[in-house]
């Protein structure tokens, strides 16, 4: 027996056509209902705006969807300031869900989407039940929603009134009768995608009580929830007290929590479905490391504030990554590093 | 990629000066494409720490001045005070090393609209600390549109005033004042501004610095029936609009008050719009009656 | 109304002699039964080996305590390699406790620190309750217990074999049942910390238990649960799948779980009880976070392997923030950053 | 703090001569107090990424030699291959720039205890790449003992041989082969190591270089009646012997196989007692026999 002496070369980026080859394409529909989109990029809820802003770095038809920023009933002004924090490889951010409200979102922001060609992943969010269901219903009776909304994001990471304010997804009733509410509220083919929370003892039973009740997919991670003092005025740096981590810090989190539920789906222990990852993706890279944990799509957050081209970044750095592995389709590639 | 109307651009800028002015460290970067758009009031963001870098978000700069051609292409010039990790970082740098850049961004100061410079207003320009930075290249601007222009500096100290050469220049008139005395009169602001005012009847004041300094310098213009112009420093996380945490209450032009970003709406906002009364001690609340206020309190 | 024009001066360091001033004193002990160490700065079990590696660097005397890392009944040899990753400010490891066994521990180990005159906690682990009992129960035996172990760290973050793995520290019974026993196996004024997960929906649930049941103090927080995924080999890159996070980048969750737990405290929803923070601290004015947060102690853990001197560093970093800020004593700054 | 006695020093490392040799970077740090204390197969961990670093974690290197004192105070050398953000920020390092540096860590390669220089071992020096870095130190006590020295050197390719010059003047001869041949024999090490070993009549091998090469070169020396000593390459957190990540299998003299650390109880270990039946595809499991394996079985 011997072995060759070798250092491993350092193998030079493939060149750009093998990478141009690879078949971005990908599907987050419900079973028997395609969503195929161009590519798996998407923006991240409330780290994109709603579109024009970044259609200032790129235009926003390239990305594979327009994540929005979650939506609720009414229009909010968000939480008081300071209402962020630096933190080593992320952010704290505390913004109280600021937003215009879904009749002005339709007709302003879902407009400018619409004009501009983009495919739009609506993420809505309510404090109650019956709240989510009122916005995925004005949604669906909105002029542009056929042709640019490509599915809805269920943020339940939001403060249940009923509750004491626990948030949704902290409790896999609470979360299914949202899903339930907002199944009825929208047509049957449109993919249904609930976000999750990792700050859960055990996020597989919050994904399989989301199915059940009718989600179609599911995002993972929303932030996880963190806080920061300043220590200047010894109080909490953000206004809101706790606020939500996220950046490249909790990518590991992320990691995790996708491969955990890919994994009670390939066990059987709920149906199989797209997941789309998200969680401190920076490069080509870990977006290919969401995917092969088993996410089909793949949303930048919080790097945006660092890169505002980070989404197409980050599209073209991982058909290089793809094309350096052999593989010809991003959706050959999910969930490759599970055991087969 | 399809054609954008390209009004920002993202570089890879080049330190090709740094120079220590005073407590501050003014740095000069090549940055193409930047110095073509920029007008007063712009800002820059920059990224810090390279790419091991753990502080992920940018760095904002007022503008200081900008070069659009020359030896190395297109220059941009901030001035910097070194108070934490993302700015020692910044000032430690050394010529030809590079750091991201985007800008412009923001909106920059608006200019008076004159069509006989004879009837061109009276202005004067306030900065606190290195808030002066962008102002030599907004007094250029509104002399040439045959404005008289007065600055008045102020600081802590003598080593905290930035440009007190250059004012000297760029503006008809300047006052000094530092806190201790070390240069100037030895006081506030608030305290020089209504003389310098009604001498030069300015009918603008634009402001940079601190927010304490530019609620102090809305409520002297406006007792001398002037409109304050000012450039605010919120904490700001992409400072391109996407993330919300750079807002705070401003009055619309319908009397309504809501949560502006600071870093698209602003940094730039007619001082008697800013709600004032909802700052304090380094908090922002949201006032009652903004806009989606009743929309939180629901829940 | 005006306002002064003036930057913040960056105050330079005070002089040592301020520092030297503060009182570092903090009491550990269960009420009643004060423990006194003479600095609130420990090592993170698990980070610092057992004592003579760090001896290299400085006299362990100078901690405030020496925390041990986690011992079992039987001797263990940890997992198989690679056990570790690093991530965005922080890393993922994956060792599987390995160790000596109790009966090794007391004869070489703690031998060892009774030798060096250490102030020694004590972390226990076990895969069902009576096997932490059994190891208190060794180790309350040892000859050198009574003058050099300061307190029991129970380390609650093991999979429970009786109930499918699951950690104990993920479920409020187990825990408390693990409080239980290891409170019967101890002199009664022993002080016996919990050592809890952040990887739960509800931390102060699971305080409340192990209080309930015997613990007189906490320690916050244990790893988060992570993963990071080899993109060459298209596996897990440590080989236990999946691994603990820790490091800087957590370190908002330990502010924000000792925050909780302490808000509980305040609250009257559980008995006030020392809190050891630790998760991610860096410098002293990481630890200064925790300890306003409500922390009375603090650990450095990941940051050891970066800065081998880190926890004597921080605490004399943490003298001079505290002196910075007119802190008299160590005391008067926890919890200092709640409302009054 | 009390006297420790110190074997080990943490002292920021400037860094003052930085040069390309082939594929790698040979660095020269001012490292006071490490050259005194360090012996060949010594490693040295350095910290990266500077203040604003994401990377916690030091990187560590073989100490390809020492001055103890001169101009500088003590230097430490490394030559350093850049394959990930770690080596490559340290080869990016300027003169003058410093980093943190931790060592000498780890075991050295052992000497042959030599009473009489006539019955010195022979001993071949076998480095795979960069993993000759430290032999040729190691080449020099040997012969100042009076051991004929031989070395093997081998790589992919010639830009990733180190020390090719150096090696003719540090031993009695030298044998390059490479995997392209564009230098010396073409092929792999361990076809031409057994003819050294016969020629020189070695009775001891040393090796560092990958854990392949180090099995292979193990096998070899036993099979010749000769003595491996390999010097391992374990990913370590820590390098101090804290974090329990860098251990690997090796048998004791009791015979028992124990999960060692590879940073505190090697990174020399006899290559006989090194479990490489544990080892296949970049994992490394536990042998069954090993002390606690076990004890993981319970749970
Ligand atoms: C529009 C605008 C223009 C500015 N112009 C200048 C200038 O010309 N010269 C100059 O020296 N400084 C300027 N600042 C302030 C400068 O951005 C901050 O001093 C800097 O961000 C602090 O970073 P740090 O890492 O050193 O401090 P840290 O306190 O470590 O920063 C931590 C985080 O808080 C944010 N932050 C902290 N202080 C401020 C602040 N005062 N304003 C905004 N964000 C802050 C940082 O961006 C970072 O995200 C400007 C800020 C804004 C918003
Ligand atoms: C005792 C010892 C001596 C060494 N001597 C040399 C030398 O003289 N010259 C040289 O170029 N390299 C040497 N190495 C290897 C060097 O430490 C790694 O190449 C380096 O850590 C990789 O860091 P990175 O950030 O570039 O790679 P990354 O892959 O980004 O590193 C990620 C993490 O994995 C660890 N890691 C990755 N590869 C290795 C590896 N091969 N060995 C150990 N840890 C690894 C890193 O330390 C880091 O924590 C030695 C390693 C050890 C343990
Ligand atoms: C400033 C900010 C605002 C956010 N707002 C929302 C939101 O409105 N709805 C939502 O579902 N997630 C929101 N998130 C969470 C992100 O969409 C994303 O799930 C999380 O930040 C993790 O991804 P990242 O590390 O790439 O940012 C927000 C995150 C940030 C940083
Ligand atoms: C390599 C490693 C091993 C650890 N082993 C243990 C252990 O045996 N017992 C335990 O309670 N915690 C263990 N921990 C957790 C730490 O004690 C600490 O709770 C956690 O790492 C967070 O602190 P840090 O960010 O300062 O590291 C370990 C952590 C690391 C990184
Ligand atoms: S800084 Fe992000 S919206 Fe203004
Ligand atoms: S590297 Fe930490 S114990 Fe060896």
């Amino acid at each position: 027996m011997s072995h060759a002496v070798s250092m491993p070369d350092t193998a030079p980026a493939p060149p750009s056509d093998q990478a141009a080859a690879v078949d971005l394409r990908v599907d987050i529909g419900p079973s028997g209902a395609p969503q195929i989109l161009p590519n798996p990029l998407m923006t991240a809820s409330g780290c994109a705006a709603n579109g024009p802003e970044l259609h200032r770095f790129f235009d926003v038809t390239e990305l594979g969807a327009f994540v929005t920023k979650s939506v609720m009933r009414e229009p909010r002004s968000g939480r008081g300031t300071p209402r962020m924090a630096e933190t080593p490889s992320g952010m704290l951010n505390s913004i109280g869900l600021q937003g215009p409200g879904i009749d002005a979102f339709v007709s302003t922001d879902l407009r400018w989407l619409a004009e501009h060609d983009a495919r739009v992943l609506v993420s809505i969010a309510g404090g109650s039940a019956t709240e989510f269901a009122e916005v995925a219903a004005t949604l669906a009776e909105s002029r542009d929603f056929d042709h640019v909304v490509v599915g809805v994001e269920v943020n339940i990471s939001c403060p249940n009134v009923a509750n004491r304010g626990q948030v949704f997804a902290c409790d896999p009733q609470a979360s299914a009768k949202v899903m339930t509410l907002v199944r009825e509220s929208l047509p049957r083919d449109t993919p249904i995608i609930a976000k999750l929370s990792p700050d859960v003892t055990n996020i597989a039973d919050i994904a399989a009580a989301c199915l059940k009740a009718g989600a179609s997919g599911l995002t993972m991670i929303n932030t996880t929830l963190g806080m920061v003092i300043d220590l200047d005025r010894m109080r909490p740096q953000v206004a809101g007290i706790t606020g939500g981590l996220s950046g490249p810090a909790v990518r590991p989190m992320a990691v995790r929590a996708i491969w955990q539920v890919t994994s009670a789906m390939r066990e059987g222990r709920m149906p199989t479905v797209p997941i789309i990852g998200v969680g401190g993706v920076r490069t080509g890279r870990d977006a290919l490391e969401l995917i092969v944990a088993g996410a089909t799509a793949v949303q930048v957050g919080t790097v945006t504030f660092n890169d505002p081209l980070a989404p197409v970044r980050v599209r073209d750095e991982l058909a290089a990554e793809l094309a350096d592995r052999g593989f010809g389709s991003v959706s050959d590639a999910v969930g490759a590093a599970h055991p087969r | 990629m399809s054609a954008l109307d390209k009004d920002v651009v993202c570089v890879d800028g080049e330190l090709i000066a740094s120079r220590r002015v005073g407590a501050y460290q003014h740095l000069t970067f090549v940055a193409p494409g930047i110095a073509e758009l920029a007008r007063p009031g712009h800002f820059v963001a920059l990224s810090v720490g390279g790419p091991t870098s753990a502080n992920l978000l940018r760095r904002c700069f007022s503008i200081h001045q900008v070069t659009p051609s020359g030896t190395y292409g297109g220059t941009v010039d901030v001035v910097v005070s070194a108070v934490g990790v993302g700015t020692e970082w910044v000032t430690g740098l050394r010529p030809h090393e590079t750091t991201s850049i985007i800008g412009p961004l923001g909106r920059p100061f608006p200019l008076p609209t004159v069509d006989d410079p004879a009837d061109a207003p009276a202005c004067v320009l306030v900065g606190g600390g290195y808030g002066s930075a962008p102002l030599f290249w907004l007094a250029e601007r509104l002399r040439e549109r045959g404005c008289h222009v007065e600055m008045v500096l102020g600081a802590a100290t003598e080593s905290r005033l930035f440009g007190v050469v250059d004012a000297r220049r760029a503006a008809d008139g300047v006052t000094i004042c530092t806190d201790d005395g070390s240069l100037g009169h030895r006081g506030w602001i608030s305290e020089v501004l209504p003389v310098v005012i009604r001498r030069s009847r300015a009918q603008v004041v634009y402001a940079c610095g601190p927010m304490g300094m530019l609620q102090s310098v809305t409520e002297i213009a406006a007792a001398h029936g002037a409109v304050a112009q000012v450039a605010v420093e919120e904490a700001m996380a992409c400072g391109v609009g996407v993330c919300m945490t750079c807002v705070m209450p401003v009055q619309g032009k319908d009397g309504q008050t809501r949560m502006v970003r600071s870093c698209v709406e602003g940094p730039v906002f007619r001082g008697d719009r800013v709600r004032w009364d909802a700052f304090s001690g380094g908090l922002c609340t949201v006032p009652d009656d903004a806009v989606g206020a009743a929309g939180m309190r629901a829940h």
